[in-house]
């Protein structure tokens, strides 16, 4: 569902009939906080902008670079990656993996010239379900100010 | 080696390439003689002259086995290669470049006119007052010269032609190179598209380092090592060996000479993306349960993206650096 | 250690470390030794060692009145030896030379028949010797 | 002596006719059948000597009779012994009044010359420090102990045993056989360490190297200390095996470390207490009679050093305490956590006071008292019944001068000042007080990162070690089969940890009731034709699920302790591990579907 | 020199010497033992070497101690066979000229006994030493010590030939056995017997020691055989060790007696030299050799077990006495301990045989004693008599009697571990048994000679100090009980002894000699018990009368001189080093006025008695002394 704000930006462009841009965010979310935090979110009915569709995995160091190079490649926008705080994985020494890999990442997307903002990295225990939601929020603004990656046109069609 | 009918047509190509695959094609010593024995070289424009014209005066499918060897950096190269498709049976990308982008690959990190300022106007020893860049098309007193297209991103082969066999390695080991003969000799080949004369496992499987199962600390930078422990893996040193995300194959020739693997095989058998895997597995064994040590670990890591990509630029997902307004972030 | 106790008129303390080195001898039997044997000083003696012989023949003749005579006289009392450093006087229990006791054995000479005026008399002299040897090399 | 087959002698002793092996003394002889005869210069494991020649005997052979030591004297056939003949009592009447003379003082010569009636002696009163120069020490030191650091000096009536040239011995070992020889114990071991006499030393340790622990120890068999026992550092002594009868003493008996292969481990591995030390304020170390509640049970205990007298260091009776509260505990600087048993037991130290001491003013001072449970409040309310003070404030530091001026200081100065802060009265107050019990908090042992290390279990933020669950799964970790219980897991109090010890073996014994275990359906697979063992995957599991083939060089998983996270999968640099669950295939296949518009 | 083999050869070797001797008609003799070097023997040889230097028909001897040491230094002039006594370096070119040259005898040099008037030559004539009959000794007075040709003239190493080559060891036992040789170190214990005891002990080494350590003060004969006649003690534990199969000797010298450690390790080298000493000894297979070890000056060592001790290096520290020495002796092998006397008279025995060594002295002593006779005696020295000769012969006939004619009040044998005999004792027979019986022992020899002017308190209490010195302090009567004894003989000595004490130091003697652990300790009470014994009444009288009967205690003497004999030359009054003694005005005499003892200041030093010419100095219990200084002096003046 439309956020209101931008149905009053839309008002003014009319003339230009501009279709705001939705930013398309991929979030892997560890199930035993972040994911459990989405679910309460969902159910106490918070809003959240719906930009993030949400891939569930076990543990966010599950997550492997690999697709989220993928996923800019083919079009993502932004990706999140939620995990639980530091010393609380549920695997003991998960996030730990995955702190140094998004890191490293982040380091050779600046080489590749992916905005920092577009990948983020966020530690959300279960109970943290405004957190949740306001991270949603600052990173679908964030991604959409940085407007589309749409990765494919980077090369001459072939 | 039994003596098949009548002697196979062989030929080589080289694109963009630094000639290294060529020469390295004569690392097989005397069995080169066998080879010559067996097969006609019709084509090897680094050893001898060939016009295109010869070239296209060949019948389809004429060359049996076509090594290919250099990138695909302009229009030229991707003319040839879909010539030399047509003209080949086998067609088969010969080392690193051809296989996955290679060192010219790492151009993708610049955009075209960046790397015709950087030759053509700021490298100290050019004087070129009034801008002269290459142009494709050029009439000088009623002659019409054509230059290459200058392409924005290096492919690699298998981009632009579909390649029978890749041959990884820069430049390909010399029992790569002679295993890849044998098997096109003898007929015996893989399904097509496959990898021959390398290994399907990592480069540690031949390397004779013990792993101790340590983790690291810190990572070290080239200048921070002078005589690592010839005994103990590389990467438990604090040294980023790409090793074990790297095709086995070269017998681990880098790493016994001290200096750590640098993933010219490209990435393993069910891998596409070497340099992500490389980064996941450098992430995965820091030891340190502190968020911040972890970064300040990681920022001593200076050029990643080169240092992960340095060969498999081509065949990784993101292919190049992003061309869009790319100027202002390049740090 | 008689051989060092010869040599040096007294056991000097590293003599008896280096015996109890070389001979390999525990150092406390070394100090029981060293203590239980008349013949040995821990100290430093005397320039004139005077031995007065106290057996049953000289003392019967009259050895302990020297012995008192050298002791309040001239203030040399068994097994010391005088603050000048010039006298040490030992007890010794017969010389074997009972006949003509009480002995006085000065530095090794045997005076026989001694009595408290020729006591006196050798003691008077070895001063006198003493003080000029003194006043010559002074 | 071993029995041998040498023939043997036959003698009369105190016409009691018996037989003796060849070689054996009077003494043993007399022994044997229960004959008293008395000895001072005569140990069991070291040669006869016979210098004080008490024992001295009549023994007539041939009609012939004379006197002779019964320590040295072997037997030898038809010697006829008199051991309290007439003259034999004379001359050992004579001999102790020889001994009275110079050595009245000695308790041991006295009560034995007490026995024969020798009370007073004719002779001139030449009083000498205590030795006897019985030469025991000197013969244990060469005999049993090989250290040779005493010997006899000079000879006749002024020979004393001394060390070499009077110095300090350098061959002694400070075993202090010497000291423990010595009939008039006349040689004491100082301790030259000079370290203050503190509380804290109250355990003053075993006294011979060979010792039962301690009272109520279980097996409650003597160990023997390897550093102390004379044996274990020169070869010689081994008195003790010559002793036990059963012969169980074994000399090069070394710790054995066991490997046992079981299917679950419970941890709990306890806890210490908090050092007050760390914090100076409170003079721990400084100051005598600054101890912890620990050090106040060993003290009020029957079997501790005073036998359960609660004493000041100098041994006199305190008339006023101090118990301080959360030492160490609900403290930013040292541990935020409440260590929930201090209160209970600090009351309980109270209560104790009360008893022992009973016209003792007492003073707890504390932030909250929690007595949580049923009995405690009631415990609590009798304290205060009691007459015990109870200040609301936490005693932040104790000086031995007073520093506020509304302190009336008080007559003697052996006082310590707690200085606390009164909230209910709203000001500061400063307690003279004889005697301050600090009731030190808990922490994790000392090993617990270590233990946490080796058992692949992870701790909380205050050390303690990490539930599965805190509410639902108390006693379980995360590694399955590894089970913790009592304070290694928090601080705890008895009852709870005896609750959580049953919860724990409860759970071990399901595991092995059960005799199989549930495994995580997604576990990780390793390919073994792309995997080259080059250990990646192992650093990262937490779990250690992973281990390496040495043989075919490749790692493998092992499904009972994977837990299914996929750390490795992304990991693995060659891509050889996958699973059977949230797969790489499966995630790209979502992520294209996600990318499809 | 050639190293000898067999019997032959000794004995030819025997006759070359004698006939080298003999080649010198006249013999000049010179007693060089301690004593006689003592009083100028030394000077007096100096001057006859240089005054014979020339003389190729004289030999002149620096012998050993001749025993006469009361009229040293001694000459002898063979063959005239006259003994010149207390000769001068001075009347050194008269006995040359008119004895040797003419054979006269110089009449003033002869031996004069006091009070006789007779004048004795020849050595038989002179009764010092016509009662003794030297076995030991004999040889003293002939052979020069530091020559073994000398020794082998007189005979010497035949008895060792004799029994290495032509009688096996336990022929060579038996003989010693038949002799009844029993012990002349002090215990008197049968060498024979102890002999067969080492022989038949378990062990592969058997030591054969000679205890020269003579402890005994007073006691001097081990070092003149020692400094006299060393060979014969070398050939004496030769043939001991054929015997027993001694494998390993040692000699163990006091370290008071350098002149004899000179003359026997000089006699050592020269036994090894001539095959009698190192391997294979005469060709008899038998390899023996004797290591010279010195003492510390401690009396203990003399015991046998401390001595072992002491050998090995070790504190002189007794061991109990139930485990024979000749089972486990010197580092607990068996070992044979004799005294050097002992060891003399072995080659006697073998030489001349059982039978004849059973002929001399008595049926269960038999053999001869040497006894250094000193003390008040007239002759002090040394002498050799036959076991069985009485006390009364020994002191009065060969000792000459009491020196100044005083009367014998008593004798000491046995040294610390002997006592003192009286007067009714002077019949009795001197033999092991017999003196053992009477309280005292025999001892090493010792036999001091006491008369009037000695005080038997005195003596026991030096004994009692003596031996509270030398106690090696290990066991407790020892060291304690002699302790209390001298104190208690100390109180009586400064007159404040009470009627109690004699009782405690027999009850005190008694219980030290029963429970002590070594010799030393069981015969220590002997002096002070036989004193009390026999010489109660002195005792008594210096407890209940305060009064020293002999005169030296000093608390209980005071010095006075008899006005009556006085001269008043005034000798005493430059002498006294306190100036005690002040002219008395008005008193006339002779040569000057007649002087007194200043009693208060007067501290008995004995200086002014010695030189008074007349005498007149008397000493005398204070009471009587008080009494005359109240007669002459104060009414006087």
């Amino acid at each position: 569902m439309a956020d209101t704000t931008t149905t009053e930006k839309s008002a003014e462009h009319t003339a230009e009939k501009v279709v705001p841009f939705e930013p398309k965010i991929i979030g892997f979310l560890c199930w035993w906080c972040t994911y459990a935090a989405s679910d309460m979110a969902g159910t106490s009915r918070l809003k959240y902008p719906p930009n993030v569709s949400i891939i569930r995995v076990m543990c966010s160091s599950r997550v492997d670079p690999s697709f989220i190079m993928r996923a800019f490649a083919e079009g993502a926008d932004g990706v999140l990656i939620g995990g639980c705080h530091l010393g609380e994985c549920h695997y003991v020494s998960g996030n730990y993996k995955t702190a140094a890999r998004i890191a490293l990442l982040k380091k050779t997307f600046s080489q590749l010239g992916v905005e920092d903002d577009r990948l983020r990295l966020e530690w959300i225990s279960a109970g943290e379900i405004r957190k949740f939601a306001e991270v949603i929020t600052d990173m679908t603004e964030k991604v959409r100010k940085l407007g589309p990656l749409n990765w494919r046109e980077n090369f001459e069609p072939k | 080696m039994e003596q098949p009918k009548e002697k196979l047509k062989l030929g080589v190509y080289w694109a963009a390439s630094c000639g290294g695959c060529d020469i390295s094609m004569l690392e097989i010593g005397e069995k080169i003689l066998t080879v010559d024995s067996l097969a006609d070289i019709v084509l090897w424009p680094c050893i001898a002259d060939f016009k295109y014209k010869d070239v296209r005066a060949y019948p389809d499918k004429y060359i049996d086995v076509m090594f290919f060897n250099g990138a695909i950096r302009n229009s030229e190269a991707e003319e040839i290669a879909h010539l030399l498709r047509a003209k080949s049976k086998i067609l088969i990308a010969y080392g690193s470049c051809s296989y996955e982008g290679g060192i010219p690959a790492l151009a993708n990190f610049y955009s075209k006119q960046e790397i015709f300022d950087r030759a053509y106007h700021e490298s100290q020893s050019t004087v070129n007052a009034d801008r002269i860049e290459p142009k494709t098309k050029h009439t000088e007193n009623g002659y019409e010269l054509y230059l290459p297209e200058f392409w924005e991103t290096v492919r690699m082969l298998s981009d632009i032609v579909d390649v029978d066999y890749f041959i990884p390695g820069c430049p390909p080991a010399e029992k790569t190179t002679w295993s890849a003969i044998e098997a096109l000799v003898s007929g015996n080949l893989p399904p097509t598209g496959s990898i021959i004369g390398a290994g399907n496992k990592s480069v540690c499987d031949e390397c004779p380092r013990e792993r101790k199962e340590t983790k690291i600390k810190r990572f070290k930078r080239p200048h921070e090592y002078v005589a690592p422990d010839p005994d103990q893996c590389l990467l438990e040193q604090g040294i980023i060996c790409l090793g074990p995300a790297t095709r086995s194959g070269c017998e681990a020739r880098c790493i016994d000479s001290g200096m750590p693997c640098r993933g010219c095989y490209g990435p393993c058998a069910d891998v596409y993306d070497q340099g992500a895997k490389m980064i996941s597995a450098i992430g995965s064994v820091l030891e340190s349960e502190d968020g911040e040590e972890i970064q300040r670990v990681i920022d001593e890591i200076m050029d990643p993206a080169g240092l992960f990509y340095r060969f498999s630029m081509s065949h990784s997902y993101l292919l190049r650096r992003r061309l869009v307004g790319a100027k202002e972030e390049m740090k | 250690m008689l051989a060092v106790q010869e040599k040096f008129n007294w056991l000097p303390p590293q003599a008896l470390d280096y015996i109890s080195r070389r001979l390999n001898v525990r150092k406390p039997r070394i100090y029981h030794i060293a203590t239980f044997y008349k013949v040995f000083s821990l100290e430093p003696r005397g320039k004139h060692i005077l031995q007065l012989c106290m057996g049953t023949a000289c003392h019967v003749r009259g050895a302990k009145l020297i012995a008192d005579e050298l002791s309040r006289r001239h203030g040399i009392h068994f097994g010391e030896t005088t603050d000048d450093g010039l006298f040490t006087l030992e007890r010794v229990n017969c010389l074997g030379a009972c006949a003509i006791g009480p002995i006085l054995v000065v530095d090794g000479d045997y005076k026989g028949n001694m009595t408290t005026n020729r006591a006196n008399a050798v003691i008077k002299r070895l001063k006198r010797e003493a003080t000029e040897e003194d006043a010559a090399n002074a | 002596m071993e029995e041998t087959n040498e023939k043997l002698v036959k003698l009369t002793i105190d016409g009691i006719e018996t037989e003796a092996r060849k070689g054996e003394t009077i003494l043993q002889v007399a022994e044997r059948l229960h004959i008293d005869i008395p000895t001072l210069c005569h140990y069991r494991f070291v040669k006869p000597y016979g210098a004080c020649r008490i024992c001295s005997v009549e023994v007539t052979i041939r009609g012939k009779s004379r006197f002779v030591p019964a320590c040295s004297y072997q037997v030898r056939d038809g010697i006829e012994v008199q051991t309290r003949s007439e003259e034999v009592i004379q001359h050992r009447k004579m001999l102790l009044e020889l001994m009275m003379a110079r050595h009245s003082q000695v308790e041991v010569v006295r009560k034995l010359a007490h026995e024969y009636g020798v009370d007073t002696t004719r002779f001139e009163e030449m009083p000498s420090e205590g030795c006897i120069l019985c030469g025991l020490c000197v013969r244990v030191c060469s005999e049993v102990v090989g250290a040779n650091a005493l010997t006899f000096v000079k000879r006749g009536t002024d020979r004393y045993v001394s060390t070499p040239f009077e110095g300090k011995a350098d061959t002694c070992i400070a075993c202090g056989a010497c000291a423990y020889v010595c009939p008039t114990n006349y040689i004491k071991v100082e301790d030259i360490r000079d370290r203050k006499y503190v509380f804290s030393e109250l355990s003053l340790g075993p006294t011979t190297p060979i010792h039962i622990p301690f009272a109520a120890a279980i097996p409650g068999i003597p160990v023997i200390d390897s550093h102390a026992c004379i044996h274990m550092q020169t070869g010689e002594c081994g008195i003790c095996s010559k002793v036990c009868e059963p012969d169980a003493i074994n000399y090069e008996m070394q710790d054995t470390f066991e490997e046992v292969d079981v299917g679950s481990i419970i941890l709990a591995t306890g806890y210490k207490t908090f050092d007050p030390a760390r914090a100076e304020q409170y003079g721990y170390g400084r100051f005598d009679n600054v101890i912890t509640s620990l050090e106040f049970e060993h003290l009020s205990h029957a079997s501790g050093p005073t036998g359960g007298a609660f004493v000041k260091a100098d041994g006199s009776e305190p008339k006023s305490v101090a118990i301080l509260h959360c030492i160490g505990s609900r403290d930013k600087n040292y541990n935020e956590y409440c260590s929930r048993v201090c209160c209970m037991y600090s009351l309980k130290i109270a209560h104790l006071i009360r008893e022992k001491v009973p016209d003792a003013d007492i003073y707890e001072l504390y932030i909250d008292m929690r007595c949580p449970g049923s009995g405690y409040e009631e415990f609590y309310n009798r304290l205060l019944e009691e007459g015990v003070h109870f200040i609301r404030g936490k005693g932040v530091e104790v000086s031995q001068m007073p520093t506020l001026a509304t302190t009336t200081p008080a007559a003697s100065n052996s006082k310590l000042y707690v200085k606390c802060e009164d909230t209910l009265l709203g000001m500061p107050r400063e307690l003279p007080v004889d005697m301050v019990i600090l009731s030190v908090g808990l922490e994790p042992a000392e090993d617990a990162e270590e233990v946490a290390r080796i058992f692949k279990i992870n701790a909380k933020g205050d050390g303690f070690f990490m539930e599965r669950h805190p509410k639902l799964a108390p006693v379980d970790t995360l590694s399955d089969g590894i089970f913790i219980a009592g304070c290694a897991q928090g601080p705890k109090d008895i009852p709870d940890s005896v609750a959580q010890g049953a919860a724990a073996a409860a759970a071990a014994v399901s595991l092995i009731d059960a005799g199989e275990v549930a495994l995580e359906p997604i576990t990780s697979v390793v390919d073994e034709d792309v995997c080259t063992g080059c250990k990646t995957c192992l650093v990262v599991c937490p779990y250690g699920a992973i281990t390496r083939d040495e043989e075919k060089g490749v790692a493998v998983i092992n499904d009972a302790l994977c837990k299914a996270c996929g750390c490795c999968v992304a990991a693995c640099p060659s891509g050889a591990i996958s699973q059977r669950g949230f797969d790489d295939t499966q995630i790209e296949a979502e992520l294209a579907a996600l990318l499809m518009s | 020199m050639p190293k000898l083999g067999t019997i032959e050869q000794v004995k030819r070797f025997q006759e070359k010497c004698k006939t080298a001797l003999d080649k010198f008609p006249l013999v000049v003799s010179l007693c060089h033992g301690t004593a006689c070097c003592a009083i100028g023997a030394k000077e007096l040889a100096a001057a006859f070497e240089e005054a014979l230097n020339g003389e190729k028909s004289v030999k002149f001897i620096k012998s050993g101690c001749h025993g006469f040491c009361e009229v040293g230094p001694l000459v002898v002039v063979r063959p005239l066979d006259v003994v010149y006594q207390r000769v001068k370096p001075s009347d050194v070119p008269e006995i040359v000229e008119r004895s040797l040259k003419k054979g006269e005898v110089i009449d003033r040099l002869l031996y004069r006994p006091r009070g006789n008037g007779k004048v004795y030559a020849k050595e038989e004539e002179i009764p010092f030493y016509a009662k003794q009959s030297k076995v030991v000794l004999a040889l003293n007075s002939r052979i020069d010590p530091y020559s073994i040709d000398d020794y082998m003239a007189y005979g010497g190493y035949g008895a060792l030939a004799k029994a290495l080559l032509e009688m096996t060891p336990d022929e060579v036992l038996q003989e010693i056995v038949d002799a009844r040789l029993r012990g002349r170190g002090g215990g008197g214990f049968d060498a024979g017997r102890k002999w067969k005891g080492c022989r038949s002990a378990p062990g592969e080494r058997r030591h054969i020691i000679c205890n020269a350590d003579e402890g005994d003060p007073g006691a001097f004969m081990d070092e003149s055989i020692l400094e006299g006649n060393p060979h014969s003690v070398i050939e004496g534990m030769v043939i001991g060790a054929w015997a027993i199969g001694g494998t390993d000797g040692f000699i163990y010298v006091r370290n008071e007696y350098p002149r004899a450690l000179r003359a026997f390790s000089n006699a050592l080298k020269q036994a090894r030299e001539y095959g009698f000493l190192g391997e294979n000894i005469l060709s008899s297979g038998m390899d023996f050799d004797i290591k010279v070890s010195r003492g510390g000056g401690a009396f203990v060592c003399g015991e046998s077990s401390a001595l072992f001790r002491s050998l090995e290096g070790d504190v002189g520290e007794p061991r109990a006495k139930y485990i024979h020495s000749v089972e486990r002796g010197y580092h607990d092998e068996p070992t044979n301990l004799n005294n050097v006397e002992t060891w003399a008279n072995v080659p006697h025995i073998i030489n001349r045989g059982a039978k004849w060594f059973r002929s001399l002295g008595t049926e269960d002593s038999p053999g001869t004693k040497v006894f250094s006779l000193v003390g008040k005696v007239e002759n002090t020295g040394l002498i050799e008599v036959p076991m069985g000769i009485t006390l009364k012969e020994v002191i009065f006939e060969i000792g000459g009697g009491i020196k100044e004619g005083r009367d014998f009040k008593a004798v000491q044998t046995g040294g610390p571990s002997g006592g003192m005999l009286s007067q009714s004792q002077l019949d009795l027979p001197v033999d092991f048994d017999v003196l053992t019986e009477a309280g005292s022992m025999m001892g090493s020899g010792g036999m001091i000679v006491m008369d009037e002017g000695t005080c038997v308190v005195d003596v026991a209490k030096y004994f009692t100090d003596f031996l509270i010195e030398e106690s090696c302090g290990k066991c407790l009567p020892c060291r304690e009980g002699l302790m209390h004894m001298s104190r208690i003989l100390h109180r009586i000595t400064e007159g404040q002894g009470e009627p109690k004490d004699m009782e405690s130091l027999k009850r005190l003697g008694d219980a030290v000699a029963v429970a002590s652990l070594c010799g030393l300790g069981t015969s220590a009470p002997n002096p002070v018990l036989s004193s009390i014994k026999y010489f109660e009444d002195e005792y008594l009288a210096h407890i209940n009368e305060r009064r020293c009967p002999g005169r030296v205690c000093r608390a209980l003497i005071s010095y006075h001189i008899d006005p009556d004999t006085c001269t008043g030359c005034g000798t005493c009054e430059k002498v006294c080093p306190v100036e005690a003694i002040q002219p008395v005005a008005g008193e006339e005499r002779e040569e000057g006025l007649l002087r007194i003892i200043d009693l208060a200041v007067c501290d008995k030093c004995d200086a002014c008695r010695e030189v008074c010419p007349e005498e007149a100095i008397l000493v005398e219990s204070p009471a009587i002394a008080l009494e005359h200084y109240r007669e002459n002096v104060t009414e006087k003046r």
